[in-house]
């Protein structure tokens, strides 16, 4: 099945064509069908894809791509355990999200309704293209390709203006990290003369040679992690997710939180030898790593919009990604991609159908009390708190306690901070929960909310299963030696980064005990976290210090609107006003203005006496005579 | 001091001063006359030089036939009375200024390095007579003589073109 | 030099034509016939030689490069005829004896292009000169006509003198005037030379209107009739860059030197910044075209600056591209009632044909390729770069002011095109099939001097 | 022989059409013309380099030893392959407009088509000057006779400017006719002349300025904008996505073979220049409120890119540049296609008094969008593949110069995206009904986009042609 | 008798009708000055003349008078057009009068700039 891989990303651009090309004649069920059909079809095979997939890479190439000079960029795609992992992923989680647009989106009209979920195969079919690249060129196509998706979808509703800022804001904020892609694909061009992941003269071969530290290989990661940043909102680069919710439901729940925004955790992963010999820029990813979990988890605390919660909770995330990528620990990153793309996919779904039942009403001050009305939300929300919250046994635990162990072997100031990041994820989350879901209902009685129709709780509860099971698949091997299924799937990726990693076995009384600490407190902020909020009534009582701090973000935007975006409008002001009007194009027209006043000078020498003329000859051949007599040539 | 460079001397001072008279009479009757006593003194170096038929031509052409229409054409005009006025300071000031620059970057220009004697004694030969020139004229220079016919037929014609009162 | 014989004839039988004849057209017509005549010889003497031969003792000598000249300078004549004949005719009462001084004009022409010895150099320049007097007066209510006929006068007399004190001087020095004997003699009359070989360069400089010995011509190709500045501003000029040229190429054993290209490369930057300069904001278009013609006086001087083959050929394409170019901008102007570029305005809806073929000898006189005045520009820089980079600031000079003559040239252009008609414009005068035809040739000589100017060379080279 | 008609055919064309009186003869006839010529070119892509068909050559100026000599290289089949495709899908795309005196219009469009044609294809400098004031000469007329309400000081700002420059270049071309060994103009003749360094300096500058003029380059830019404002957009087409590659075109078939050292020489300052201009024209078009200055400043930047690519010297940079060359004359083509129509509907070209088109006109929008990313280089389109090449040039070279460019990129997506947000996104403003794209309109924009996915998809074979254009440059920049 | 003698004389003679040309106003006069150039420049012909018959004697050729007689000619010419020229002036000089009553050159000044 391998060899015809490259159908699957082929089936979501097909769909996207179909959709696009005819979206004024096909009617709602036909483009749900074709929509979700082409990605049911690229699940399928990936799955036989991924039954087919062994330890060492197997590429697909197409066709050459770019060829010059002895530089050659083939168009080749590369199915290895990292890759396929990814693939299932996405495919999966994109057809369940498919299926629950077709619900979700209903009042669309049919040509919007067809334009969306054209744009949605676009989407996936880059999303695949950017995981199933064999070369960073083809990978860099894929990465543009979702940004201009995501940019696509958050203006869906093209007509809010509002809206429209927010995608730009976004694809704009991509642009910056690509262009570090970019530079870093220069890089490698020109210091390994190739930009293929695999084989002997592969990149990564290359790097690996390397010694540990080469400045090019720090100057190349660091571009890659700003491109990452970019991609996966770290800081600095990280305010588009938030207003990227502007985006219809469904679309924050597949690209703002399971799939694109792991993009750069993917590159990072797939480029993790380089990252492992540049240990400064492993120090610098772990550092921004850690602050935005917790920078996001704060911000997350005081959010009254429902997404906008759930937006932050997934930067603080992927925050935990990337420090589990700084500090060595891929498998981890990669396992926390995994659940984390589960639960969620799973809680924005759930955010998106109590929306849909309460009439778009996003803000938590209105909700309250849905327990009831909304059974199957309810039930599966709280299994996808749980396992963000990192209880025992839910999805979420395993993956992140990976990670804080990760953490604490390179040091236990790192585990304490993550710690407390994973701590206030529990609390937000349950404050959301509670705000949501107990004491009494808040919003207008008028229309009361319902349940969703099965499209849409289907997919909840498919991805709840997941949620909860997903964690299964790694295992520590403090319960049981050797059951992490994944750590031996993904082994041959990361090998040689591991063989360059002494790895810090943790005994495992330390590890019970840390264990054993963090669940506790976790359970604790939960309690805690219920109780506050359950009788939670709006008493219009403005925010103030350090909680008025957090709703406004830490006023990141307006700082970067101050120190980045007036000045470059300002400058361009100036060139167009000053430089421009006033300084070039009056050079150019002030040489014919002062041909004209010179000629209205000459003019007056033309002064029609006589006299004066032969006077000038006179005095002109009295000159000439002298150059020719007395100027010594 | 030779009678050849008494004369030179006394022809010379003549024709200068005469010259400068001529410039500077208010009326243009005198400097028509002060001119016809400059050609005469020019004659008379013509004849120092001996070119005699130049200077029997000088006086009839000139002083004969072209001073007196200028002489005519004042009178007719009656100008001839110190009518003019004069131009102002400046411009006098700087065309005299000119003139005497070209005067003398000329004078500098063709002092020679050394002495060219050009005669000694009276020893002319007949290049200037009549029979030498008038030999010269018609067979070498005929055909500029013809062509000059052209020069006096276009005059002509102008007198006519300009002249006729229409 | 059947051309100065039969000039002259045919101005005497202009004279008694005019006694003859009373119908001025009829006059015409005899003049084109004689004009034509005139060139059908001239094409016998390039190619089988003179048809008489008078006995010229070296007086006179006939070059290729003369007898080329002498048939541009009469194809020019006969198609200003043809174009301009009817004006000609509206000066003034003697149109025979414009005819005639016309005719005694070419002989002086002639001269000019085939002198072998100073004394005709000075007397084709009179030739030239004493017509174009009367001439420019000929229109004699008319206090302009009067006035530009006196300055003219005036000035022409004294660069008389200036040429005669040359000449004299030469002869001081080398014991002869003859073209052939001016070259550098023993020590104690070299100065006579030099100085006289100067003052000739600017009395020569004065008849083709090179700065800063101009001044005259703006005012005199403006006060004289219309129909005669165009005589003059083509043929006379292109007659004195003859006898120019002709000059230099005989007095080879003191051209070129350093010293002679210091001064004639500060003329040719004179003539070209004062001419382009002070077109730029004419109002009158009679007036721009005077001061065009200085400037294009700069550039031809180039062939003089640097004498040699190129600039040989150069000046004969630039004198064709020139004369055929003014010759039909001033006969669209004589069309025209009021001389201001405002009365250019919407010409091309009017008459489409004229404005079309002004904007071919408007783009020539620019030196837009395509166009005869490009090659004429071309080889004048070329000739002046093929002797090496030094001088290269006055070939830079050359081509910023060629940038700027587009400034007054294309002024016209637009206003033919793009300007609007006012209700108020005067409209213009009926143009006759015989002048559409004249102006059509000019055209399509300055287009196919443009794209193949062997045409023109040929005859150099067998 | 071949490539003879390819001039000659506009030409006659051109001068015949100027007697036709109908409007609908001459528009029909000028499309013909065009796509005959599109075939015959298309035909001769598939000859080999130097058969009798791709070249012609007889005396021209014996004395002068100029020849009448074309030839059809790789260099020019990317660029009269442009020229032939833009003026088909011009005509087409302008079907609608009406113009009066429609036939002088069309004629002078064809006359220019002949001297852009002319100048790709001559290897005589002499004549290459020729065709390169006959492209310019048309272009004058039709600016200020169907140009905006400013189009008569426009039209001759920007035609004294070119001219100016073409002569300093007339200069140098003279001064290197004599300094060539067998005093010729042919090109290869140039390549082998040999000059002092101060000659060097000097006629380099001569040439680059003329062609910076033409391109433009900063700071020599000013004519640009107010003429693509003022311009007819059929003219505007025209010199936007043709006549400024003149420019480029020079650059690399009479600048770098001829300077080879200089140019290697002069590559820091004259990167400088482009790099500037980038920025600073991206920054300007970020300010702009009329979406036709904001696509000049636009197309200022990138061809600043381009020209920049050009001097890097490393196949990166040339091919990338002499691909982007097509590419970028293609898309904005397509920009200005669209930007005709909604002047034409709505008379409106401040961004700020528009919006919402989207809603009236969805496939006009979609269309426009993809083109607009064309024009951000978004991967999988053919400007990616240009751009991409030409940045690792520039990085090759210098990885800081390709920094600072790289700026551009981020600054392109504002103004753009900002443009569309601003154009097509939004509430409606102006309630007056809008037309979708006509079938005219629409053919021609599938025709753009479909060239800019199959080149941005599969770049192969334009790659290719564009690595035999730059051959001789190569051969001559590192030997 | 040195030649300069004769060619200082003839430069001041020119001088003097130079000067006469830039400061007089009247027409006729100015006329007269010219004519006085021309004068300087016959003499100074004829100075020439006979300076290269002297030197012609000095250098021994057998043909002493060709290079003379050669500069008397000129001067013969000279004359001639002189003539033409104050035949044509004075009636264009008359012609003014005749329609302004003026000969004063300052009220030349209707074509200027």
């Amino acid at each position: 099945m391998t060899p015809y891989s490259y159908l699957i990303p082929l089936l979501p651009l097909l769909g996207f064509l179909l959709n696009g090309v005819f979206r004024n004649s096909l009617s709602k069920s036909a483009v749900g069908i074709i929509g979700s059909g082409t990605v049911l079809g690229a699940l399928i095979m990936s799955v036989l894809v991924f039954m087919e997939v062994k330890g060492d890479p197997t590429i697909v190439t197409l066709f050459e791509f770019i060829k010059v000079g002895d530089l050659s960029i083939p168009f080749s795609l590369q199915i290895d355990p990292l890759s396929s992992l990814f693939l299932l992923i996405i495919t999966g989680v994109g057809f369940l999200i498919h299926v629950y647009s077709t619900g979700y989106m209903h009042e669309e009209a049919p040509a919007h309704y067809a334009r969306y979920f054209a744009y949605l195969n676009l989407f996936v079919f880059s999303m695949l293209l950017l995981v199933m690249g064999a070369n960073y060129v083809i990978m860099f196509i894929g990465w543009e390709g979702v940004g201009l998706c995501s940019y696509l979808l958050i203006g869906f509703w093209f007509k809010n203006t509002s809206y429209n800022i927010a995608a730009k804001k976004a694809f704009i904020m991509n642009r910056i990290g690509d262009l570090g892609v970019l530079l870093a694909v220069f890089w490698m061009i020109q210091k390994f003369g190739t930009v293929s992941f695999a084989g002997e003269t592969g990149v990564l071969a290359q790097a690996a040679q390397l010694a540990v530290n080469d400045p090019a290989l720090v100057g190349i990661t660091l571009l890659l992690l700003l491109g990452a940043t970019g991609k996966s909102a770290q800081i600095p680069l990280y305010t588009w997710l938030p207003d990227a919710m502007a985006g219809p439901t469904p679309v924050s729940a597949l690209i703002h939180a399971a799939t694109m925004v792991t993009a750069g955790i993917y590159m990072i992963a797939r480029s993790n030898i380089m990252f492992t010999l540049a240990q400064t820029t492993s120090g610098v990813v772990a550092i921004i790593g850690l602050a935005t979990a917790i920078l996001a988890a704060t911000i997350a605390l005081r959010q009254n919009d429902i997404k906008k919660v759930l937006a932050y909770s997934t930067v603080s995330q992927l925050g935990f990604m990337f420090l589990a990528l700084g500090v060595g620990s891929y498998v981890g990153a990669v396992f926390h991609v995994m659940t984390h793309a589960f639960f969620k996919a799973l809680l924005f779904l759930g955010a998106g159908s109590v929306i849909h039942g309460m009439h778009h009403e996003q803000d938590m001050r209105k909700y309250g009390g849905l327990k009831k009305m909304m059974p199957v939300t309810h039930f599966t929300m709280l299994i996808g708190c749980l396992a963000i919250a990192g209880i025992p046994g839910f999805s979420g635990f395993f993956s992140k306690d990976e990670i804080l162990m990760g953490a604490f072997a390179k040091s236990p100031v790192l585990y304490a901070l993550a710690l407390g990041a994973a701590l206030m994820t529990a609390f937000y989350m349950f404050r959301l929960y509670a705000m949501t879901f107990m004491g009494k209902y808040r919003g207008d009685e008028s229309h009361p909310p319902h349940e969703s129709p099965a499209s849409m709780t289907f997919p909840l509860i498919v991805l709840a299963i997941l949620a909860f099971a997903g964690g299964y698949l790694g295992i520590p091997a403090l319960f049981a030696p050797n059951a992490h299924w994944l750590e031996h799937f993904l082994e041959p990726v990361f090998a040689k980064s591991m063989a360059i990693t002494e790895a810090h076995a943790i005994e495992h009384s330390t590890e019970w005990v840390l264990m054993g600490v963090s669940t506790a407190l976790i359970v604790g902020i939960i309690f805690f976290a219920i109780n506050k909020y359950k009788k939670y009534s709006d008493n219009g009582v403005a925010e103030s210090g350090l909680g008025k701090v957090l709703a406004n973000k830490w006023y990141v935007d307006e700082l970067y609107d101050a120190i980045v975006v007036k000045p470059i409008l300002g400058i361009g002001n100036f060139f167009k006003n000053i430089i421009e009007k006033a300084g070039i194009d009056k050079g150019v027209n002030g040489v014919g203005k002062g041909v004209l006043y010179l000629s209205r000078q000459f003019r007056l020498i033309q002064s029609g006496n006589v006299g004066n003329y032969v006077l000038m000859m006179v005095v002109a051949i009295v000159g000439f005579i002298w150059m020719v007599y007395y100027l010594k040539l | 001091m030779t009678t050849q460079q008494i004369i030179f001397w006394f022809l010379s001072v003549v024709a200068v001063f005469c010259a400068i008279m001529v410039i500077t009479r208010k009326n243009p009757v005198f400097s028509v006359l002060y001119l016809i006593i400059t050609f005469f003194a020019i004659s008379g170096h013509y004849i120092l030089l001996n070119a005699q038929f130049l200077a029997i031509v000088n006086v009839i052409v000139y002083a004969g036939a072209i001073m007196v229409l200028f002489l005519f054409v004042l009178m007719l005009m009656n100008l001839n009375k110190e009518s003019e006025p004069q131009k102002n300071k400046y411009m006098l000031w700087s065309g005299a200024i000119a003139g005497g620059m070209l005067m003398l970057v000329l004078i500098d220009a063709v002092r020679p390095e050394q002495k060219v004697q050009i005669y000694e004694g009276l020893s002319g030969g007949n290049v200037g007579l009549v029979k030498n020139l008038g030999t010269r004229l018609f067979t070498d220079y005929l055909v500029p003589f013809e062509i000059s016919s052209i020069l006096f037929l276009s005059a002509m014609i102008g007198a006519v073109v300009i002249g006729k009162r229409d | 030099m059947n051309l100065i014989l039969f000039a002259g004839l045919l101005g005497v039988i202009m004279m008694i034509a005019g006694l003859l004849v009373k119908n001025d057209r009829a006059i015409t017509y005899i003049a084109i016939v004689g004009i034509s005549l005139l060139f059908l010889l001239n094409l016998v003497e390039m190619s089988t030689g003179p048809l008489v031969n008078l006995p010229v003792k070296d007086m006179l000598v006939t070059s290729k490069f003369g007898l080329l000249m002498n048939a541009i300078i009469l194809m020019a004549t006969l198609l200003y005829f043809i174009v301009c004949g009817r004006h000609i005719e509206m000066v003034g009462k003697h149109v025979p004896e414009y005819y005639a001084l016309i005719f005694f004009v070419l002989a002086g022409a002639g001269l000019a292009t085939s002198f072998n010895n100073l004394l005709m150099l000075f007397l084709g320049i009179e030739i030239i000169s004493i017509p174009l007097y009367i001439l420019t007066g000929a229109d004699k209510r008319n206090l302009k006509s009067n006035e530009a006929s006196l300055k003219y006068f005036l000035m022409g007399a004294f660069s008389t003198g200036i040429m005669l004190l040359g000449i004299a001087f030469i002869y001081g020095g080398t014991g002869s005037i003859a073209i052939s004997k001016i070259n550098v003699p023993e020590s104690p009359l070299s100065l006579y030379l030099i100085t006289g070989v100067l003052l000739l360069l600017i009395s020569m400089a004065f008849k083709v209107s090179a700065a800063p010995f101009h001044f005259w011509t703006p005012d005199v190709y403006d006060g004289a009739p219309t129909v005669f500045t165009a005589f003059m501003a083509t043929i006379v000029k292109v007659a004195a860059f003859a006898a120019f040229i002709h000059l230099f190429a005989g007095a080879t054993g003191i051209f070129p030197s350093q010293k002679w290209k210091l001064v004639i490369s500060v003329i040719i930057a004179l003539t070209l910044v004062v001419g382009n300069i002070t077109a730029v904001f004419q109002q009158s278009v009679k007036r721009m075209l005077a001061y065009s013609s200085i400037a294009q006086a700069g550039f031809m001087m180039f062939a003089v600056f640097s004498y040699n083959y190129i600039s040989t050929e150069g000046i004969l394409i630039y004198a064709a591209a020139y004369c055929f170019a003014t010759i039909g901008l001033f006969a669209i102007l004589l069309k025209m009632e009021d001389y201001t570029f405002n009365g250019f305005n919407g010409l091309a809806k009017k008459e489409p044909a004229l404005a079309a073929m002004a904007t071919v000898f408007l783009l020539s006189l620019a030196g837009i390729p395509l166009t005869a005045g490009f090659f004429g520009k071309y080889y004048m820089v070329a000739s002046a770069l093929s002797n090496g980079g030094s001088y290269l600031w006055l070939v830079i000079l050359a081509m910023v002011c060629a940038a700027i003559s587009v400034f007054y040239y294309f002024r016209v252009i637009q206003a033919m095109y793009f300007k609007e008609v006012q209700d108020d414009a005067s409209d213009i005068l009926p143009a006759s099939l015989a002048f559409k035809y004249g102006l059509f040739v000019l055209a399509i000589f300055t287009l196919a001097i443009g794209i193949m100017p062997q045409l023109l060379l040929q005859y150099l080279y067998f | 022989m071949l490539v003879v008609l390819f001039i000659l055919i506009p030409l006659l064309a051109g001068l015949g059409i100027f007697f036709t009186r109908n409007e609908g003869q001459a528009k029909v006839a000028s499309l013909g013309i065009s796509l005959v010529l599109l075939a015959l070119v298309l035909y001769a892509m598939y000859q080999p380099a130097g058969s009798e068909l791709t070249t012609y050559s007889r005396i021209w100026l014996g004395s002068l030893n100029s020849h009448f000599s074309f030839q059809l290289d790789g260099l020019g089949k990317i660029t009269t392959l442009l020229t032939a495709v833009s003026f088909p899908l011009i005509f087409i795309a302008t079907w609608d407009n009406h113009y009066k005196d429609a036939s002088h219009y069309y004629a002078l469009m064809l006359l220019t088509q002949a001297g852009l044609m002319g100048v790709f294809l001559s290897t005589d400098a002499l004549l290459f000057y020729f065709f390169w004031e006959l492209a310019l000469i048309p272009t004058y007329f039709l600016v200020s006779k169907w140009g905006g309400e400013r189009r008569i000081p426009v039209a001759f700002k920007f035609f004294i400017y070119t001219f100016t420059g073409s002569l300093l270049m007339l200069i140098g071309i003279i001064y290197l006719y004599y300094k060539t060994p067998d005093l010729s103009f042919a090109w290869e003749s140039y390549k082998q002349v040999q000059l002092t360094f101060t000659e060097q300096t000097w006629f380099f500058w001569f040439f680059f300025v003329a062609f910076a003029i033409k391109m433009p380059i900063f700071p020599f830019h000013t004519w640009q904008p107010d003429t693509y404002e003022q311009s007819p957009t059929g003219t505007t087409m025209v010199l936007s996505g043709v006549m400024v590659k003149m420019g480029l075109f020079g650059v690399a078939r009479w600048l770098l073979p001829v300077f080879p050292d200089m140019a290697a020489k002069m590559a820091t300052p004259v990167l400088i220049l482009c790099i500037v201009g980038m920025l600073y024209a991206s920054l300007i078009a970020m300010r702009q409120d009329s979406i036709k200055r904001l696509i000049a400043y636009s197309s200022i930047a990138h061809i600043g890119l381009m020209c920049a690519a050009f001097f890097v010297n490393n196949p990166y940079g040339y091919d990338g540049a002499i691909l982007q060359l097509f590419n970028h004359g293609v898309n904005i083509i397509g920009l200005w296609i669209v930007v005709d129509i909604i002047e034409r509907q709505t008379g409106i070209r401040n961004m700020n008094e528009l919006g919402g088109l989207a809603q009236k006109a969805p496939w006009m929008a979609a269309l426009f969008v993809v083109v607009a990313l064309a024009n951000i280089a978004l991967p999988l389109t053919n400007a990616f593949v240009g751009e991409f090449l030409m940045f690792n040039g520039l990085f090759e070279y210098n990885p800081w110069f390709a920094v600072l460019a790289g700026i551009s990129i981020i600054l392109a997506a504002v103004y753009t995206l900002g443009m569309i947000q601003k154009v097509f996104y939004g509430a409606e403003i102006s309630q007056a009904a809008f037309k979708d794209l006509s079938k005219a309109e629409g053919l021609a924009m599938l025709t753009i986009i479909a060239l800019i996915l199959i080149v941005g998809v599969y770049p192969g074979p334009m790659i290719k042609l564009g690595q035999q254009g730059m051959e001789a440059v190569q051969m001559a920049m590192m030997p | 008798m040195p030649i300069e003698y004769y060619t200082f004389l003839a430069c001041i003679i020119f001088g003097i009708g130079v000067i006469g040309v830039l400061t007089r106003r009247n027409a006729i006069i100015i006329f007269m000055c010219i004519e006085l150039m021309l004068n300087a420049v016959n003499l100074l012909l004829v100075a020439f003349s006979k300076m290269h018959y002297a030197r012609a004697v000095a250098s021994g050729q057998q043909d002493v008078i060709s290079a003379a007689s050669e500069g008397q000619l000129f001067v013969f010419f000279i004359m001639v057009v002189a003539a033409v020229e104050v035949s044509v002036g004075l009636a264009i000089i008359v012609m003014m009068y005749r329609n302004t009553h003026n000969v004063d050159i300052n009220y030349l000044n209707r074509l200027k700039n």
